[in-house]
């Protein structure tokens, strides 16, 4: 079979912690496209898969920084520079006025805009996922992906390394979905 | 994702941005190019417009331009009060009395004069209820030097009012239509130029 | 097409017709284009056929009209044919003023429910059917004829001498029987003048020369219609600042009454004396002054000394529980004023079975103090008061119940609804039942006629020409402003018609001039019909004599005319000598009861209503609407007890009490009237209508049958009765809050005495001051718009209410809209009782009437409006921007903006904003929600039939449902007025000062509101402003109000 | 080290057997003291897979009778709104009890209440997320759901108060043919559609973000290829993966943080609707903490309600156990107290203050005409909670339930004494008035809560009404692991090269 972006390996682990070893072996094997599919996010995994911390808080940080921006443009555009009106007796510019919506949208700049590019990004991988199969990661399995882009890739090999690092039910998928154990 | 269903997604969102953009601008120009039809379809080219003589078959000149009657002529109170107005049938029929009665038209303004039945004209510059527009007030502004703030349209070695300014060459016009789109954004277009000076309060024209 | 015009058009026309048809097409199809974009239905502009000549300039502009309403010239203003604004005249000398009644007309002509056309009613309105013009004269004429003197016109008091003397002309022709009634008489003032001087004109007293003003249970300031609320609020000038000599001046008025009454209320000092002891009080005021200080020329007097005798201080303070020491302060006051005091008596009181006396003591008064003899009374403004007794009345009821009279005509009377109930004999409606014909000639389907076999509706005074007497002798033409809405005549027409159909040779004159064809009748029309001028005929030949030039040459064209632009005749000056009282009138005082015995009982006065009168205009919603400036009542009466004693019967505000006369009882809600004598209690008369239409119809309780027919006079004062409380609540939708005010804690009225003002010209404005701003001020390089409401001058009178609502296209929300909280009116009058504030505590305020503030009350009035804030607090609040401030200092509301979040409301201290709960302007058809919200129903028969739009303002947007109103300081005046600036060739940003007059202060007879820009050269508002009495309330918030309240100070120097 | 013997754990099998205190196991401290365990969050011996199957089941089989009652008796009260809506855009705003002097009313009063409701849901989430604290995994996905059916309530509330609701549009300032006439960014209504737009979105993106594994674990258990389908795509395909994990859990922590602020603006700015007005008893600084305190307090009451509720309707006992309630019981106290704390300092203040009109409004409102309104708020929102100084009470459903019930009650009733009682009789007595509600007003509030309860029903219909993935990291792996086998193979496993560690 020839090896296809969504080819790869399984394996199953039961507990946490079993899982980040295995993880942290497998980096130390030198694998690069592997993925670990868990339910629930396992801590100091990122750490084992040698990850270092996720990037989106700068992002956070420029949409955060343009919506201030944006908020305090619109304001001033127009109250005080598209149709100066006289509320109340207030200057056009009156600056505390313009402290609510400021904080409000760069809050949801911030957030709706962190939040699509955290999904995105978890979807947009240098290492393709695994095929929609039911491998268990959403009920109460740990599974090891690898994948067969890697360019250490071979499929039996792979199996038997898997199997070695004590995971269950290791299985080859395809593209067609289907487990090829 | 196919490079199919991109194409199509980009042609839905186009096509909505398309939709949105048409409406918002039908919306703000739901009066420009607004031509209703008249219970008489009066031509405003034939009253109004210029006089153009040319030879007919038996070498006479015959008029085929306009009559050039001046606007104030039949819209009487521009100068002097909120509303132009609209001529009475009367106005009319101080010519059409003898001139015209050949045609059909006529005829039909002559039924109105004979029973005594005022003409349902369309209103065709028609602002909302809440807009308090004064005609005289436009008309006869002065800016500091004393000039009117509307200037007055020289055509023709004539000196014509203004009118031209919003409503456009209606001494060119068949039928009459909305040159403008009426709405508040062009209102404002005018009153917020420095030199005319105009108050851009909201009570100038909502009270 | 006819017939010998060419069958076949030639090319030009059949080209003219296929482009037509080409362009048409597409303008059709760019319409529909147009249409799906939400194009607003197409609208038709509808020229005239042919233009009246007159109009040509009139088109969009106002025009004004004199005319006479109700005996007082008035100026009508017109926009395309419509009246929609009663004014008064600008410098008013005919010694008449406006009532409400004349600023409200407008709702009477353009009553929904006025009939539209002379009806068959045989007594059964439900059955009725239309009749003709033709058909009801020919009627009335021969039956006229028939009955001879068994005919009687019943009328109304009697509105002109044209009137006049076609009624007598009719009379002397026919032999037809004519009596009057009014239901509410002066016949009191009249019986005493008369004895006094020998004749019935009363004299007109000139309140701007009196230093010392005692009211007697006077009610001048109740009904400004005799103008002397102008006279009374020209000497309120503590600073002289607003009057041409700039000399302070102000009168001192003490006002001795048993109900508060709006006079009372404005008097500098007010003794509660119970109605029946009023003569006394005023004899032993008498007494005092002839007797014991030998005053006037009756000192010495033997039978003056004997008349008086009984009314020693001391007995009649025993007596009443007057204070002797006040009543000898008074007199001590009186005679140190002599010469220039005036003694007013002329209210309600005067109706109390002694009230001939009252009247006599007055009259006794005024000689004493030299008040004839120093001119405090103008002869020049002397009127014959409407004095017919109950007399007539009696005896037609006495006649129709013998079957003496064939034939009875009412024209403006409504015996049925406001004869005493207790005529001998029975009702009054019961002895109408026996009259073999009955005609109305009454605008409507009212109590009255509906009993009658023919309605024959007279139109509106606004629709008909006629004339009017004033006082003084002089008279004024009352000029159509409108052609008739419906198939009614004027009353004029009318009778003119008839009289010269029994060869009145005036009368028949008139008809010949009217029906002589001045274009050829339609043909189609084949009965006879009498000009609409008929009556111009009449009145133009009668004034020849009056204008001494024939009628029908240009000289007497040019008169009427100038009489027309003027709106009234003024004879040449009578001589006003002094006059002598008549000892004989003296007789009059022993009419004066001794004191009651019983002190517990309570007695009853039955006063007209202070905006309904005595209830002719019962379906004008205007009226019913306007809080009783005392009361605060809308729409209905009560019947106000006195606070200690309501407290005393456990009362609320609305619980049902029984009102027994004796020979008739009345079930009304109570009210804790403030300042009311404790035994003393009143109902209004006016209300309970039934038969006016729907919008007036059963609102209050109908008070006239509860008065008695005593010797010829009706008494509705001194009525003893007993009260008994029943069970039952009928809310009263009191049109304000609370009523007290303590200032020291609210300092939002400004109000002193005249001691404290003298020794500080800025006393009664003190309030905490507000914050420095952390803003700029805008600039306001033009035009800056302001108002200073002098409370001194103001005396409460609402006019400037109805002024608004008709200037401003304000509708009605009705009893219910009241009830639930939601007024519309644009200005309000506040009405404080002064209190002193609490001792101690965080909280002193006071507000919940405590016996010691509203037993002797001192009450203030405050006309409150948007005050058009410097920094409205409204204005940041509105997130839509439908509200905010103009160039030249104007809060801005703009109604087609607004959303209605009603945030601004909330956040207006003055709470003068005023939200449109409901659709007032439009019919709203679904059956199911009529059904399922009957306030739908009841808004728009209150405000929508047809044709109640045409009082409309076209100057003012008419608002719609869901969209926040308040006063706008009359913008469209303020529009106006520049656009005529700009037409002129002038700044429109520099307006001489007094170019813009909001209608509020239009209507205001006192003068006690100044509008105008500050910026103006000699700006009367700028100097007011800057007065020292000037206050600008809630300085603590810092909102800057462009409105400053003048101090009203209290001449408190006895 | 030795593990402690956790057999304490497994005796754990119900609500019951929870005391709200530290499990002890003598001697196994580390140093050979007692060993004092918290007590598990998720009782009955649960397993991973029994999570799944316990949540999700309300989303698979076909509604018991029981959610039809329920649903039904909702449906009823939303068609009563859908009627009153009707009836008000027909009818006009008169239907209501808003009248002079009191412009705002049960509308106003209801949006305050709800926005309100909605601050415990994101609160749970963001605040206690950021405090650790654990026992939010059992009602944060319910909570938060709360928040945007409560935001949504909030929502309708400020729109159709409007005289011209179909103008509504024009708050938001997009460019126009009016000039272009903008808004009035002075107005703290201007700032309202701000921050409740975007608090209703990020909560509704937190709580999406939340939902995204568990959906993946829904698809994952369908059977219907369709609603795999719907699944898949409604939780973009989630598999689970580690990469997609470490954006994940960066974005939820960015969030919280983001949402914790925005939780005290939302409720800071609805308290400057008032706060920053002209009206004495609302012109106060103290409003925005004590809205935002209210809010905390009245939203974690409904969320004891809902969650009674959801433990007897939908037996989510150990999931949602009395140790939560307990837990919740004293948030509970604690925001009563510092409500009733906010409703002294006014009084202080407004005596302090020597304002006139200040001492008035607040006199009158205690002792004037609605006084009984004062008596009640205060009753029910600083006395009632009291009773959790008690620990019975804070463990008896019964009692949290009614005191829940009561507190909201209390809580609506703090928001129509700031409203109504400041403008029926603000600075000039002549305009002083009353006000009270119309049936249509009742209409409304009770229509409100069956859109409330319509969508609350809807959503445990159709997706996992407690956060799976989160109960799951929280729950011991020992007891919940999926297969029963020792841990051998973990001991197997040799120890991490160090060579990967650190990195």
């Amino acid at each position: 079979m020839k090896p296809t972006s969504s080819t790869g390996v399984l394996g199953d682990f039961y507990l946490p912690g079993d899982a980040l070893a295995a993880a942290a072996r497998v980096r130390a094997a030198g694998w690069t496209h592997f993925d670990m599919l868990t339910p629930f996010p396992v801590h100091g995994m990122e750490d084992a898969m040698g990850q270092g911390r996720s990037w989106i808080p700068w992002v956070t940080a420029g949409l955060a920084l343009f919506g201030v921006a944006f908020a305090q443009l619109l304001q001033n555009y127009v109250m005080v520079w598209d149709w100066p009106m006289n509320f109340g007796g207030k200057p056009h510019a009156a600056w505390p006025s313009f402290v609510p919506i400021t904080f409000e949208l760069m809050v949801l700049c911030a957030a709706i805009g962190s939040a699509i590019v955290a999904i995105v990004a978890g979807k947009r991988q240098a290492v393709p996922p695994p095929p929609l199969v039911r491998t268990g990661a959403t009920v109460d399995r740990f599974v090891l992906w690898i994948s067969a882009t890697d360019p250490k890739w071979q499929a039996a090999e792979v199996q038997a390394f898997v199997r070695s690092l004590g995971a269950d039910d290791v299985r080859l998928v395809d593209a067609k979905g289907g487990a090829d154990a | 994702m196919t490079g199919r269903s991109r194409r199509v997604r980009a042609a839905v969102v186009v096509i909505g941005l398309l939709l949105t953009a048409a409406l918002g601008y039908a919306f703000s120009n739901v009066r420009k190019g607004y031509a209703p039809r008249q219970p008489i379809p009066f031509s405003h080219k034939r009253m109004a417009g210029a006089p153009l003589l040319q030879a007919n078959a038996a070498g006479e000149p015959v008029n085929v331009g306009g009559f050039g009657i001046p606007c104030v002529y039949c819209h009487t109170m521009p100068y002097k009060g909120r509303h132009s107005t609209l001529p009475s049938t009367a106005v009319c029929m101080n010519c059409h009395s003898t001139v015209g009665l050949n045609k059909e038209w006529v005829l039909r303004l002559k039924e109105y004069w004979d029973r005594g039945e005022p003409i349902p004209w369309v209103k065709v510059h028609d602002l909302p209820d809440f807009v308090y527009f004064d005609h005289s007030v436009h008309l006869t502004a002065k800016n500091e030097r004393g000039e009117p703030k509307l200037p007055v349209v020289e055509e023709q070695g004539k000196r014509m009012p203004p009118c031209q300014t919003c409503h456009g060459k209606v001494d060119q016009m068949e039928i009459v239509s909305v040159q403008h789109s009426f709405n508040m954004q062009w209102c404002l277009d005018c009153h917020r130029k420095p030199e005319m000076r105009a108050s851009t309060d909201c009570v100038a024209c909502h009270r | 097409m006819n017939a010998h015009e060419p069958t076949t058009a030639p090319d030009e026309v059949r080209m003219e017709r296929r482009e037509f048809l080409r362009l048409s097409s597409a303008a059709a199809a760019a319409a529909a284009l147009a249409g799906t974009a939400c194009q607003v239905p197409p609208e038709t502009a509808v020229p005239f056929s042919d233009m009246p000549e007159n109009l040509v300039d009139g088109m969009g502009r106002a025009r004004y009209f004199h005319t006479v309403l109700d005996g007082t010239p008035v100026l009508v203003r017109t926009r395309e044919g419509r009246p929609i604004l009663v004014a008064p005249r600008d410098q008013e000398t005919s010694g008449r003023g406006l009532t409400v009644r004349h600023q409200a007309a407008l709702m009477d002509l353009y009553d929904p429910d006025r009939a539209t056309g002379p009806l068959a009613l045989r007594r059964r309105p439900d059955t009725a059917t239309p009749l003709s013009w033709n058909a009801v004269s020919v009627d009335v004429v021969a039956r006229l004829r028939s009955s001879g003197a068994r005919a009687v016109l019943l009328t109304g008091p009697v509105p002109g001498p044209a009137v006049a003397a076609a009624i007598a002309a009719l009379r002397d022709r026919c032999g037809l029987r004519h009596v009057t009634w009014t239901p509410i008489a002066a016949d009191a003032a009249v019986a005493a003048w008369s004895q006094a001087f020998g004749g019935p004109e009363v004299a007109r007293p000139r309140l701007a020369e009196a230093d010392v003003i005692l009211g007697l249970g006077a009610e001048f300031l109740d009904d400004p219609s005799g103008g002397l609320d102008r006279d009374f609020a020209s000497r309120r000038s503590p600073d002289g600042a607003d009057r041409p000599d700039g000399r302070p001046t102000m009168s001192r008025f003490v006002q001795i009454e048993g109900r508060l009454s709006l006079t009372g209320a404005n008097a500098d000092a007010r003794i509660r004396v119970r109605d029946s002891h009023l003569a006394s009080v005023a004899c032993a005021l008498a007494h005092e002054l002839v007797v014991v200080r030998g005053l006037g020329p009756l000192a010495g007097d033997a039978a003056a000394a004997q008349a008086l005798a009984p009314f020693t201080i001391a007995a009649v303070a025993a007596a009443t529980g007057v204070p002797g020491d006040a009543l000898e302060g008074l007199a001590a006051e009186l005679q140190r004023a002599a010469g220039r005091a005036l003694v007013l008596a002329g209210g309600s009181a005067s109706s109390s079975a002694s009230g001939v006396a009252l009247e006599a003591a007055t009259l006794v008064l005024n000689a004493t103090l030299g008040a004839f003899d120093a001119g405090l009374f103008d002869d020049t403004g002397a009127t014959v008061p409407d004095a017919s007794g109950v007399d007539g009345l009696v005896a037609l009821a006495d006649d129709l119940r013998a079957g003496a009279i064939e034939m009875l005509i009412v024209a403006g009377a409504n015996p049925v609804y406001d004869a005493p109930g207790a005529l001998p004999g029975g009702s009054f409606a019961d002895a109408l039942a026996k009259a073999p014909f009955i005609v109305s000639l009454n605008d409507r389907v009212d109590e009255t006629s509906a009993l009658a076999d023919v309605l024959a509706p007279v139109s509106h005074p606004f629709e008909s020409w006629s004339d009017a007497a004033l006082p003084g002798g002089a008279a004024a033409i009352q000029q159509p402003v409108i052609q008739p809405l419906a198939d009614t005549r004027g009353l004029l027409d009318l009778l003119v018609d008839w009289a010269a159909a029994f060869g009145d040779p005036a009368s028949a004159a008139a008809v010949a001039a009217a029906v002589r064809p001045v274009t050829p009748p339609p043909a189609a029309t084949a009965e006879r019909l009498p000009s609409p001028s008929l009556a111009w005929h009449y009145l133009r030949a009668a004034w020849a004599v009056r204008l001494g030039a024939d009628a029908g040459t240009p000289a007497f064209d040019a008169a009427w005319n100038q009489l027309l632009r003027a709106g009234s005749w003024q004879p040449s000056a009578r001589d006003a000598g002094p006059r002598a009282v008549d000892p004989k009138v003296l007789a009059l005082l022993g009419a004066a009861p001794p004191p009651p015995t019983a002190p517990a009982a309570v007695e009853l006065q039955l006063y007209p209503h202070l905006a309904l009168g005595d209830g002719r205009h019962g379906n004008n919603g205007w009226l019913h609407e306007l809080p009783d400036p005392v009361t605060r009542i809308t729409w209905g009466g009560a019947l106000s007890i006195a606070p200690r004693r309501f407290d005393e019967m456990g009362l609320a505000n609305g619980d049902l009490v029984e009102v027994d006369t004796g020979h008739g009882t009345l079930v009304a809600p109570a009210y804790r009237h403030a300042g009311m004598h404790h035994d003393q209690v009143a109902l209004p008369l006016g209300l309970g209508r039934t038969g006016c239409g729907p919008i007036g119809a059963n609102i209050g309780q109908n008070a006239f049958p509860l008065r008695q027919n005593a010797n010829g006079r009706l008494i509705a004062a001194g009525l003893p009765v007993t009260l008994r409380r029943v069970d039952g609540h009928d809310r009263l939708a009191i049109g304000q809050g609370s009523e007290v005010l303590d200032r020291e804690s609210r300092p939002l009225v400004p109000a002193t005495t005249l001691t404290a003002f003298e020794a500080d010209a800025a006393a009664g404005t003190r309030q905490v001051a507000g914050g420095a701003s952390a803003w700029p001020e805008h600039p306001y390089p033009n035009a800056r718009w302001a108002m200073a409401i002098d409370l001194s001058r103001c005396t409460g009178c609402a006019k400037c209410v109805v002024g608004c609502q008709a200037e401003n296209n304000i509708p009605i929300v009705g009893r219910h809209g009241m009830l639930d909280g939601r007024p519309m009116a644009w200005i309000r009058i506040d009405r404080y009782y002064d209190a002193p504030p609490r001792d101690g505590g965080w909280d002193a305020a006071v507000w919940d009437g405590p016996l010691e503030v509203v037993e002797e009350p001192q009450a203030l009035f405050e006309p409150m409006l948007c005050q058009h804030c410097e920094n409205a607090p409204c204005e940041t609040v509105c997130p839509f921007s439908a509200t905010m401030h103009s160039a030249d200092g104007l809060n801005q509301q703009i109604y087609n903006r607004c959303v209605g979040t009603r945030y601004c409301a909330n956040n207006c201290p003055f709470k003068v904003r005023r939200f449109n709960y409901w659709e007032m302007s439009k019919r709203q058809e679904s059956t199911f929600f009529r059904w399922l919200v009957p306030r739908i129903a009841a808004n728009a028969e209150l405000n929508t039939r047809p044709p109640m739009q045409l009082k409309n303002n076209p100057e003012v947007t008419v608002r719609s449902r869901g969209v926040m109103e308040k006063c706008s300081f009359c913008v469209q005046r303020i529009r106006l007025a520049r656009a005529e600036a700009i037409r002129a060739g002038a700044s429109p940003d520099t307006l001489p000062d007094g170019a813009v007059v909001p209608a509020c202060m239009e209507a205001c007879s006192t003068k006690a509101i100044t509008f105008g820009d500050i910026h103006a050269p000699g700006s009367r508002v700028a100097a007011q402003a800057s007065s020292p009495r000037a206050m600008r309330l809630l300085e603590s918030v810092g909102v800057k109000p462009a409105i400053s309240y003048l101090t009203k100070v209290r001449n408190d120097k006895a | 080290m030795t593990r402690p013997d956790l057999s304490p754990y497994a005796t754990v099998m119900d609500d019951s057997q929870l005391t709200g205190r530290p499990i002890v196991v003598p001697g196994a401290g580390p140093y050979g003291g007692d060993l004092e365990l918290p007590e598990p969050l998720v009782t009955g011996a649960k397993t991973w897979a029994d999570v799944d199957r316990d949540i999700c089941m309300h989303a698979e089989q076909f509604p018991t009778r029981r959610w039809w009652l329920a649903f039904g008796v909702a449906l009823a009260f939303l068609g009563l709104l859908g009627f009153a809506l009707m009836t008000l855009f027909y009818a006009g705003m008169g239907i209501l009890g808003v009248n002079q002097p009191v412009s705002w009313g049960s509308f106003i009063i209801n949006f305050v209440f709800w926005i309100g409701i909605g601050h415990a849901g994101t609160l749970i989430s963001a605040v206690l997320y950021l405090f650790r604290q654990q026992w939010r995994t059992g009602i944060n996905r319910a909570a938060e759901a709360m928040t945007l059916f409560a935001v949504c309530c909030a929502g309708l509330f400020p729109v159709i108060h409007l005289g011209r609701a179909w103008f509504a549009y024009w708050l938001v300032p997009y460019p126009n043919a009016r000039g272009p006439l903008w808004v009035n960014f002075n107005s703290p209504l201007a700032w309202d559609l701000f921050a409740i737009s975007t608090y209703g979105l990020v909560s509704l993106t937190f709580w999406y973000m939340g939902l995204l594994p568990d959906l993946a674990t829904v698809r994952d258990r369908a059977t219907h290829p369709w609603r795999r389908r719907l699944y898949n795509a409604l939780s973009f395909g989630w598999t689970g993966s580690q990469r997609a994990w470490r954006h994940y859990e960066s974005a939820y922590m960015v969030l919280a943080a983001l949402a914790t602020p925005l939780v005290f603006s939302v409720h800071t700015i609805v308290s400057f609707d008032f706060a920053t007005s002209v009206m004495p008893g609302w012109h106060t600084t103290i409003f925005p903490p004590y809205f935002v305190i209210g809010a905390i307090f009245s939203g974690f009451a409904m969320v004891i309600t809902l969650m009674t509720f959801m433990r007897g309707y939908f037996g989510m006992t150990h999931y949602i156990t009395l140790n939560h309630m307990e837990n919740m019981a004293k948030i509970l106290m604690l925001t009563g107290m510092l409500v009733g704390f906010a409703y002294c300092t006014e009084f202080f203040m407004a005596w302090y203050s020597a304002s006139a009109w200040e001492g008035f409004v607040f006199r009158n409102r205690a002792f004037g005409p609605y006084g009984w309104a004062y008596a009640l708020m205060f009753t029910c929102n600083a006395i009632v909670p009291q009773l959790f100084w008690v620990k019975a009470m804070r463990r008896n459903t019964l009692v949290l339930f009614v005191v829940s019930i009561l507190v909201n009650v209390g809580m609506w009733f703090e928001r129509y004494v700031i409203v109504v009682t400041s403008l029926h009789r603000d600075y000039l007595p002549s305009s002083w008035g009353m006000y009270a509600l119309t049936f249509w007003d009742y209409a409304f509030l009770l229509g409100s809560f069956g859109l409330f309860f319509t969508l609350f029903l809807l959503f445990v219909r159709v997706l996992p009404v407690v956060a799976i993935s989160e109960v799951k990291g929280v729950m011991d792996p020992q007891v919940a692991r999926g297969v029963p086998r020792p841990t051998a193979v973990a001991a197997t496993v040799p120890a991490v090269p160090a060579a990967a560690q650190g990195v």
